[in-house]
């Protein structure tokens, strides 16, 4: 790991003049992570010269680096017990860390490629999803073994792009195909489709506020809710549909606050949870064009801007202002509570 | 070619230190050819040769000139009844051909037929021709264009001698390991006429009476056959302990006959097989690797002892000078019609 | 009876060793199996160029005598000195000599200069080739070199007349021929065997004319075909070597190479082949030959693994025929039953006993591992010196009675000693069992000689007259112990050593060998043999009843079939090759090549060579 | 996006001056077989040792400094035994940066073999701890894993038994030579039974061959060694098919925009002059060409092959089966199959495949390519195709985001992607037919479509282009003569030549391109050998004379008779019929032809030329030559 430039980061964060305290006091209960890759003109075998990879956000408002420095981080995921237990999705599919970063191992084999997304189920933490471009893998030892896990996934059209746990129950898992929303209730024995879509599910996000609520966004039919676990979801109208929507993101410190990341159209952001949403891109660079957006703990909006950089909003994307990670497009962002250690 | 010019003029040195006289007069009908190995019994094939070993003509009995190629192997002469310029030549390398006297050869046979030693061409059907091979007959109806293996009836069919009945075409006798064989049908079958324990290594019709055919063998001697070959009887006074090369008539004198082997020396008989003289006095050494009668000079005989010069007798081997080459083994010596 | 051996020593000894040779000079090989194909290959073209390098190097400037067909071929592999190649050429063309023996490296000269010799030396090579009449011989080698050469030559020389060419035939009767020929006696090889099997040196002028095939020959089918034979003759040897040297019982040998195993053309071959031995001197002389093409072949790795893995023990079986009988025999070719029982520390081999070969035979030996074979006599075996002119008249067609003199003045000088080591007898009568033998001999009274002789090497590490009547013997890591069956003297050997005379006509041997490794001392290993029940008779026949030190009863009666454990021994169905590496059925064509998962299959009847790696 | 990036070597060569390299700078070699094998051999010896005496000289640099000195320069040293001690201390060097993906792996593992026993043990610890220290990316298509693996593999075997921390993957050595063991096993399979998914690429045959030449020696287990040359022989059995005097033509899975047009300028071109001795190679010997030649001398090209590169007596038309890159999404199929149809003569070849998407990006479809005494920088080659573009057929391929790769393709290898005069790429929009030297091809391009036009490509080696009256282009390219009909109306423009597939540079060497704008379309071409006719004018007579009839709406649709008289009905969206008999596909074989022979799934192909046959039987793991 690059020290000094995890330092550099670090210092430049602090120099950043933090807004005004968001409306709820920030109990430091979640951390707040993203994967980034801040070498845009990387190709396969050229030279990294810049740290890449996964940060998380110190109390300073600094990205420390953690794990390896990795140019193709599509998702990455902790052991809720332990920090030091790191999954990373890359092109190779899924890396394991034990020790916080230091040493990694692939865990699939060469019959699984391209890993995109991944999770932990918190309820039973040795428990590790994996989604794949032709389908879902699961581990119940931490990812030392993984098995496919599809029965009731379509032979095509399990192309998966997003896997989200529900944190009430374990086992219970939904998951964002080519053709739709899939919901197992059994770890992944059994899935079945809880919403037809055209093209692919983005994202899938479950309220940090009511478990029961849930959002997804997909890649040409618009953004959909679920009240009721996802079991049933019912489309957001008023959200943009005509372009593809890459991310939805809750906001930890106010139950009505939502953004939806979006390549043509930016970010768009709702405070009547979900209702109306409105254009945030004022501020942001011209062109719409957003990998993700994330809201830290204590209420800050993040976008990321397609060879831009990173912004940062206090005040829900009335403002924009540049965070540090100059040239970065951030693939994830992950809000986590904290772990015990 | 410095050798074999030094060769002939030492050939010539001896023929003419010898003196036997040159057949200026009555010049000869016929030409003496010898098949010889001159560069000694260590010779191998694929090394150097020291001497031009194959086959030597003379014309007037007194020089001989090298004839065609020179290998160590070389079996037998014979004629080519349809030309006077023609010459069969049983070799290693197989039955060779020359339509010029030697200054071009074709080999006959294919790479299945090796080392033939006996030749001989039917008189009765003059496109016919029987090789004797060590592993069996072989016959060629058309000059030897094309050959077929006929030994069928011959066990053991090693064979080293062939002789045509004159008087009848296709009716061949074969000298082979086990025995003489005879044939009546052009070679489609054979019979054992007369068994042998080693193998007949030659085998004579006379020139007098065709009725009478001589033999001689390995360890039975030399044979004697008043009916054509039909029945045999062995030769009184001709030892059987020694290997018999050579067993001719002299085609002058009716009563003479000569024989020669290992270590059997030279003998003759002048009163047709009866009685047998021991002639090798004069000779270096007994073993006498082959004998020939000359046709053109009543009583001249050649003898080829083990590396040594072949000899010359004017008179049926009572006395013997050298006459050809200085260390030589003759495997045959044999008169061919002059053109 | 023309034979060869000598004349490539004679070659090899007229080249002066001017120049140094490193792999003949130098140190062992590392004998390490090289895995890397990469690297095998690389280590393989360098022996290639050492010694065309080397044989290049003899032509000295001003020297003509230097300069011969040897020295053209290394020059012209090399791709150098074209122009005084070809003007040297000319002059040796104008005399020919060597029959067959001209014929190859002429060939070889031919194909290699076609892009380098100038038009008159090309012209003066045609004009030999019509003015020149080689032997054809009269041994199986003779004729894989002379109709290889004739093949090659009418190919490159297609559509001319009789008139072109020595014998008198057009280029497509000598090409048809010639070809005829070849495939009778790959058929003939790869039926009923091999009729020169496993000459320490005639191996070569098999090799070499194979490899030209290999190499020249345009008809796919004979490229093909060449291509499995060499495979085919490789593979026979190298399952039969011990580190390159070639073990076992041979059909022709010679007196030196008898005695110092490694010194024959062969183990040329183990050293550019399988890199575990040292070249004899000149590469063997006629390795030249070989080299000159030899990037042309590469060895499969199967044979390879069969010829560098010694870490097993295993039996080889195989058949072979006599070479050609003309007389004295009912059959033209009888079979040889080989036995061959291979450990990295020794190898034990033998034929059935008899005469199947004239002059040059070898029938049965244990030969011990060495670690620099140079000059070691690392051997020990028992002989019943036969000769006889019945023995020649067999397998030559001449006239029988000045033979035995003459041959000893063919190469083969202790054809009519009484003290040889070297050839068959029709009095022996051998079985071999793992690393047993016991060799019966009943000599009739008056042949030649009534005796056995027993080669005791300078090279024993020890020796120790037991009052048990056994010999016992250390070479190398073999303990072996020889028992005679007669009474013996000892008589000194001009080369170092002994040997063990036994002048009895009802006589015989016994010799079991065994790893230095298989017993905690010397002396345990003694008491091993002493313990093994053995009775012994000699009248009125001899007759071994021998339990082996692998537990094997054999009862060997002379002019009886073995027994083995109670079951009488039956020869009928030996196969053409039998045991962990090679294997065929006698009459099918085709040879089954294995070594770990490696297989390749040589089918002659398909012309099929089909490699496999088995899972 | 990490888009895959075998042009990499590629970009190293651009713009630099090559030093002198006889064979590429030299005359272009004789085409005539070389029928004795010695010769043959020998010839390819030499070429293999003028390749790393290049190399060992400093490559196109030509210098001795040691610093310039790259990978595939030391493993030409290493091999020709030069400055060994110069190498361990450049290996240590390269080793502080260590590269991250097949690309780099393949070139640090060729070292780490051919300096076993040649370089210091420093420098082949410093190999062995950028495996451990540098996380190695797999990449996503296949080339990549087959270069991936291969080096992982062969790295676990060189050194085995060693515990997971000490290597980047996290896993052990027996893990690692399990999980590539698999792969490797796995692809051999899917090659032999369902064809390759980078068939007949312009550029990526390297990156099979090198690993595959590395198992091939390498390797500890026979059974491996065995598949992998097996493979070779496959891989350039199918070459020496689907080459003409060694310049690929017909079809392929991909290519780059130079290559495509200037047939030579692939890296096939350096393997046909290497092993076929039939064309010279392109610059640098492709670059990675250096990395074939460490082992080159190992490898003996079956003659049967050689002869079927180099034999152009007869006329063959050999068809065979491939399978496209993997579908993730939009597609009923993860890997569909793909029917080639190549047909080779001696003055050109036509080739195809039946249209539709295949990969997503650097595809070819169909041409007639005539031969050209010297191929260099000529453009040899005759076809049209729809320019398509879009981010769902991306995102059938590929797993990232699509829309902003449109545009970053462009900059990773692919520079006409989007734009609408590329001559690249395939199209769903597009069907087509090919019954021997007579192609059809339909298009009807969705509505929408971002660039509703085709484009036909006619090149400046073209003579005698003649717009005929009947609606047929008459010309002549070499020794061949073309027919070409467009369906619709069309308009001219220039052709702008790309470099090379990485250089974005254009360059108007002359040539044009027929564009028409209509959703509606089609291309008829025909072709004919300049010998088959009196002149020109009877060949246009006899094209003029062909019965022909087409329809564009409500799709296209063309009936004719060939000039070989076959009768031809094809409609778009429908099966073609050849003298009423529909043209079925699922019967295709996955080789089948006079030269190649294989059923589908059958893992075994069968080679033959004359009387020479090999057999590949993955089956068995067994190779058969027989000579018939």
């Amino acid at each position: 790991m690059n020290i000094r430039h995890s330092l550099l980061l670090s210092a430049l964060g602090c120099a950043l003049p933090l807004l005004a305290a968001p409306a709820v006091p920030a109990a430091p209960e979640y951390e707040f992570f993203i994967a980034a890759n801040i070498n845009r003109n990387y190709v396969i075998g050229s030279k990294i010269v810049t740290t890449n990879g996964v940060f998380r956000r110190d109390d300073a408002g600094a990205w420390q680096h953690v794990g390896y420095n990795d140019t193709g981080i599509s998702a990455f995921a902790f052991d809720p017990r332990d920090r030091n237990v790191i999954y990373t999705t890359t092109i190779n599919g899924l890396w394991r860390s034990l020790d916080g970063g230091k040493l990694w191992r692939i865990c699939n084999d060469s019959e699984m490629t391209e890993g995109l997304d991944v999770a932990v189920d918190p309820n039973a933490p040795d428990h590790v999803y994996l989604a794949l471009p032709d389908g879902i893998a699961f581990s119940s030892d931490r990812a030392q073994h993984l098995e496919r896990r599809e029965h009731g996934l379509p032979a095509r059209g399990k192309f998966t792009r997003a896997l989200a746990i529900d944190r009430t129950r374990a086992g219970r898992v939904l998951a964002g195909c080519e053709i739709g929303i899939y919901l197992t209730e059994d770890a992944g024995k059994n899935w079945r489709q809880v919403l037809p879509t055209k093209d692919t599910v983005a994202d899938i996000q479950q309220s940090p506020h009511d478990p029961r609520i849930w959002f997804a966004v997909t890649q040409s039919a618009g953004a959909w809710r679920s009240a009721d676990g996802g079991l049933t979801w019912i489309h957001v109208p008023a959200a943009p549909g005509d372009r593809p929507l890459y991310n939805v993101t809750f906001d930890v410190t106010n139950p009505n606050r939502l953004a939806i990341g979006s390549w043509g159209r930016g970010v768009w952001t709702s405070e009547d949870g979900g209702q109306t949403w409105a254009d945030r891109n004022a501020g942001l660079p011209a062109g719409a064009r957003v990998w993700r957006v994330g809201v830290d703990p204590a209420g800050r909006l993040f976008a990321s801007v397609v060879e831009e950089t990173l912004f940062q909003s206090a005040d829900f994307g009335r403002t924009w202002r540049p965070d540090a990670l100059a040239g970065s497009a951030v693939k994830k962002f992950l809000l986590l509570p904290k772990a015990v250690k | 070619m410095q050798t074999l010019k030094s060769k002939l003029f030492f050939a010539a040195l001896l023929a003419a230190l010898g003196g036997h006289a040159p057949i200026g007069a009555a010049a000869p009908k016929h030409d003496l050819y010898l098949s010889v190995l001159l560069s000694g019994p260590g010779q191998i094939m694929g090394g150097r040769t020291p001497a031009l070993s194959g086959v030597y003509r003379s014309t007037d009995r007194l020089k001989v000139e090298h004839v065609g190629f020179g290998h160590i192997r070389m079996f037998q002469v014979i004629g080519d009844p349809h030309s006077a310029d023609g010459l069969y030549l049983a070799a290693l390398n197989g039955v060779v051909h020359s339509k010029d006297r030697g200054k071009t050869w074709r080999i006959l046979t294919g790479w299945d037929m090796t080392e033939p030693k006996g030749l001989a061409i039917d008189p009765n059907a003059t496109d016919h021709i029987y090789a004797g091979l060590p592993d069996g007959i072989a016959v060629s109806r058309d000059r030897g264009a094309t050959w077929a293996r006929m030994n069928g009836g011959i066990r053991r069919s090693y064979t080293q001698t062939i002789t045509i009945d004159r008087t009848q075409a296709g009716r061949v006798l074969a000298g082979t390991e086990l025995g003489i064989y005879l044939t009546e049908d052009g070679a489609r079958t054979w019979r054992l006429v007369q068994p042998t324990t080693e193998t007949t290594y030659d085998l004579r019709q006379s020139p007098h009476d065709p009725k009478i055919f001589f033999a001689v063998t390995t360890s039975s001697g030399a044979l004697w056959s008043e009916d054509r070959g039909l029945t045999w009887k062995p030769i009184a006074g001709v030892p059987k302990k020694h290997t018999l090369h050579n067993g001719v008539f002299d085609p002058s004198d009716a009563r003479r006959l000569v024989l020669c082997g290992w270590d059997a020396g030279l003998l003759v008989s002048e009163d047709g097989g009866r009685t047998w003289l021991d002639r090798t006095a004069g000779l270096p050494n007994r073993q006498i690797w082959s004998v020939a009668v000359d046709p053109d000079q009543p009583g001249r005989l050649y003898a080829s002892p083990f590396q040594q010069p072949v000899y010359v007798s004017e008179d049926f081997g009572l006395n013997w000078k050298p006459a050809f080459f200085e260390k030589a083994t003759a495997f045959n010596l044999t008169f061919v019609p002059r053109p | 009876m023309k034979t060869l051996s000598c004349l490539a020593l004679a070659v090899v000894f007229s080249v002066p060793l001017a120049r140094a040779q490193p792999s003949f000079k130098g140190p062992m090989p590392d004998a390490t199996v090289i895995v890397d194909a990469s690297l095998r290959r690389a280590a393989y073209l360098s022996r290639i160029d050492e010694a065309l390098v080397w044989r290049a190097a003899m032509a000295k400037p001003g020297e003509p005598k230097t300069f011969g067909l040897g020295e053209i071929v290394s020059k012209l592999a090399r791709r150098e000195d074209a122009a005084a190649c070809s003007e040297r050429l000319i002059e040796l063309m104008k005399a020919p000599t060597g029959d067959m023996f001209w014929m190859f490296p002429v060939t070889a000269i031919y194909y290699l200069g076609r892009d380098q010799l100038t038009p008159e030396a090309k012209a003066a090579v045609r004009e030999a080739w019509r003015a020149y009449m080689p032997l054809r011989g009269d041994t199986e080698n003779h004729w894989a070199m002379y109709y290889s050469s004739l093949y090659l030559m009418a190919q490159q020389w297609p559509d001319e007349p009789g008139e072109r060419w020595f014998n008198g035939k057009s280029s497509r009767e000598n090409f048809e021929e010639s070809r005829d020929y070849l495939l009778h006696w790959m058929e003939l090889t790869t039926t009923i065997g091999q009729g020169e099997y496993d000459c320490t040196h005639y191996i070569g002028e098999y090799a070499i004319p194979m490899l030209y095939l290999a190499t020249w020959a345009r008809d796919p089918a004979m490229r093909q075909r060449g291509r499995m034979m060499l495979d085919y003759i490789f593979a026979d040897y190298a399952v039969e070597t011990l580190n390159g040297m070639y073990v076992g019982a041979h059909a022709r040998t010679d007196d030196t190479t008898l005695l110092e195993k490694w010194n024959g053309l062969s183990s040329f071959f183990g050293w550019l082949l399988l890199g575990n031995c040292p070249p004899t001197v000149a590469y063997g002389g006629w390795g030249i030959y070989f080299v000159a093409a030899a990037k042309n072949y590469e060895l499969p790795e199967v044979i390879y693994r069969i010829g560098t893995d010694r870490a097993g023990t295993y039996t080889h079986y195989e058949r072979k025929r006599t070479r050609h009988r003309w007389r004295n025999s009912d059959v033209r070719n009888a079979p040889v039953y080989k036995t061959t029982y291979i450990t990295k520390d020794y190898a034990v081999g033998s034929d059935q006993g008899g005469l199947l070969q004239p002059i040059q035979q070898h029938s049965w030996d244990v030969t011990w591992a060495v670690p620099d074979p140079r000059g070691v006599h690392n051997t020990i075996f028992s002989n019943q010196p036969h000769f006889s002119a019945h023995e020649l008249m067999m397998y030559f067609t001449e006239k029988p009675d000045f033979m035995p003199a003459a041959v000893t003045s063919q190469g083969k000088p202790t054809y009519i000693a009484e003290s040889k080591l070297l050839g068959g007898s029709p009095y022996e009568q051998i079985f071999q069992r793992d690393d047993t033998v016991i060799s019966l001999c009943h000599v009739p009274a008056g042949a030649n000689f009534e005796q056995v002789n027993g080669f005791f090497s300078k090279d024993l590490a020890r020796f120790e007259e037991d009052a048990s009547g056994w010999i016992f013997t250390q070479g190398g890591n073999a303990y072996i112990a020889y028992r005679p069956l007669a009474p013996y003297e000892w008589k000194p050997l001009e080369v170092g050593g002994k040997r063990l005379r036994s002048p009895h006509g009802k006589n015989g041997t016994i010799v079991q060998a065994a790893s230095v490794a298989e017993f905690k001392s010397w002396d345990d290993f003694k008491a091993a043999i002493r313990a093994l029940p053995l009775e012994i008779r000699l009248e009125p026949t001899p007759r071994v009843a021998f339990t082996t030190l692998r537990g094997k009863k054999l009862v060997c009666t002379y002019g009886a079939a073995p027994v083995v454990d109670g079951t009488t021994f039956d020869y009928s169905g030996w196969k053409l090759f039998s045991g962990p590496y090679l294997n065929a059925e006698v009459g099918s064509g085709k040879l089954t090549i294995t070594h770990g998962a490696l297989e390749r299959v040589l089918d002659f009847k398909t012309i099929t060579i089909t490699d496999r790696v088995k899972p | 996006m990490k888009r895959p990036l075998c042009l990499l070597p590629l970009l190293a060569l651009v713009g630099l001056r090559l030093a002198a390299q006889p064979s590429f700078e030299g005359p272009v070699p004789s085409t005539l077989p070389e029928v004795d094998e010695d010769r043959r051999r020998a010839a390819y010896v030499r070429r293999v040792d003028e390749m790393l005496g290049w190399a060992a000289a400093g490559g196109k640099a030509q210098t001795a400094d040691p610093a310039r000195l790259d990978l595939a320069m030391i493993a030409a040293k290493i091999v020709r035994g030069e400055d060994l001690p110069g190498c361990s201390q450049r290996v240590i060097d390269l080793m502080r940066e260590p590269g991250t993906g097949p690309f780099w792996m393949f070139p640090s593992v060729c070292i780490a073999y051919l300096g076993r026993d040649r370089l210091s043990p420093e420098a082949l610890a410093s190999i062995r701890t950028a495996w451990k220290t540098t996380r190695q990316l797999r990449g996503d298509t296949e080339n990549h894993f087959m270069m991936y693996y291969a080096s992982l593999y062969l790295m676990a075997e060189l050194y085995p038994d060693e515990p997971a921390e000490t290597w980047y993957s996290g896993r052990s050595s027996a893990e690692n030579l399990a999980e590539a063991s698999a792969f490797l096993i796995k692809w051999f399979d899917t090659t032999t039974t369902v064809g390759q998914g980078e068939f007949n690429t312009s550029n990526y045959i390297g990156e099979y061959a090198i690993p595959l030449s590395f198992l091939a020696n390498w390797s500890k287990d026979p059974a491996m060694r065995q598949r992998a040359s097996m493979m070779l022989d496959w891989l350039f059995a199918e070459l020496a098919t689907s080459s003409l005097n060694g310049v690929l033509r017909g079809p392929h899975s991909r290519t780059d925009e130079g290559a495509v047009i200037e047939r030579w300028q692939a890296m096939t071109s350096f393997f046909s002059w290497l092993l076929f001795g039939n064309t010279p190679p392109t610059a640098g010997y492709s670059g990675w060409g250096l990395y074939f030649a460490p082992l080159a001398k190992t490898y003996h090209l079956p003659e049967v092959i050689y002869r079927i590169a180099t034999d152009r007596r007869g006329d063959f038309i050999q068809r065979d089966r491939a399978r496209v890159r993997r579908f993730w999404r939009y597609s009923d199929e993860l890997s569909p199959p793909v029917y080639k149809t190549n047909y080779l003569r001696r003055d050109y070849g036509v080739g195809s495949t039946t249209g539709g998407l295949i990969d997503p990006i650097q595809s070819h479809v169909w041409d007639v390519t005539w031969a050209e005494p010297d191929p260099r920088g000529k453009h040899p080659t005759m076809f049209s195709m729809h320019p398509h573009s879009s981010s769902r057929s991306l995102q059938s391929s590929f797993t990232a985001y699509p829309e902003p790769w449109i545009k970053g393709v462009t900059f990773e290898g692919k520079p006409s992607y989007d734009s609408p005069d590329k001559l690249m790429g395939s199209s769903p929009y597009e069907q087509v037919f090919q019954d021997l030297d007579t192609v059809i091809a339909l298009y009807a391009i969705a509505p929408g479509e971002r660039f509703p036009h085709i484009n036909g490509f006619f090149s400046k080696d073209l003579i005698n282009v003649t717009e005929d009256a009947s609606g047929w282009i008459f010309a002549q390219g070499g020794r061949a003569y073309l027919a070409y009909r467009p369906l619709a109306g069309y308009h001219w423009i220039p052709y702008l030549h790309y470099k090379s597939g990485w250089a974005k540079e254009r360059l108007d060497l002359g040539g044009r391109v027929l564009t028409s704008p209509h959703l509606n379309n089609g291309t008829i071409v025909q072709a004919a050998g300049v010998g088959e006719f009196a002149d020109f004018a009877a060949f246009q007579r006899a094209i003029r004379a062909l019965p022909l009839a087409f329809k564009l709406d409500p799709l296209p649709a063309v009936e004719m008779t060939t000039l070989r008289g076959n009768k031809i009905s094809f409609a778009f969206g429908t099966v073609p019929q050849v003298n009423g008999r529909a043209v079925d596909y699922r019967d295709w074989k996955l080789f089948e032809g006079p030269h190649l022979n294989a059923e589908v799934g059958g893992r075994k192909l069968t080679i033959t030329h004359g009387r020479l046959e090999r057999v590949l039987d993955f089956n068995t793991l067994s190779v058969t030559d027989r000579v018939k």
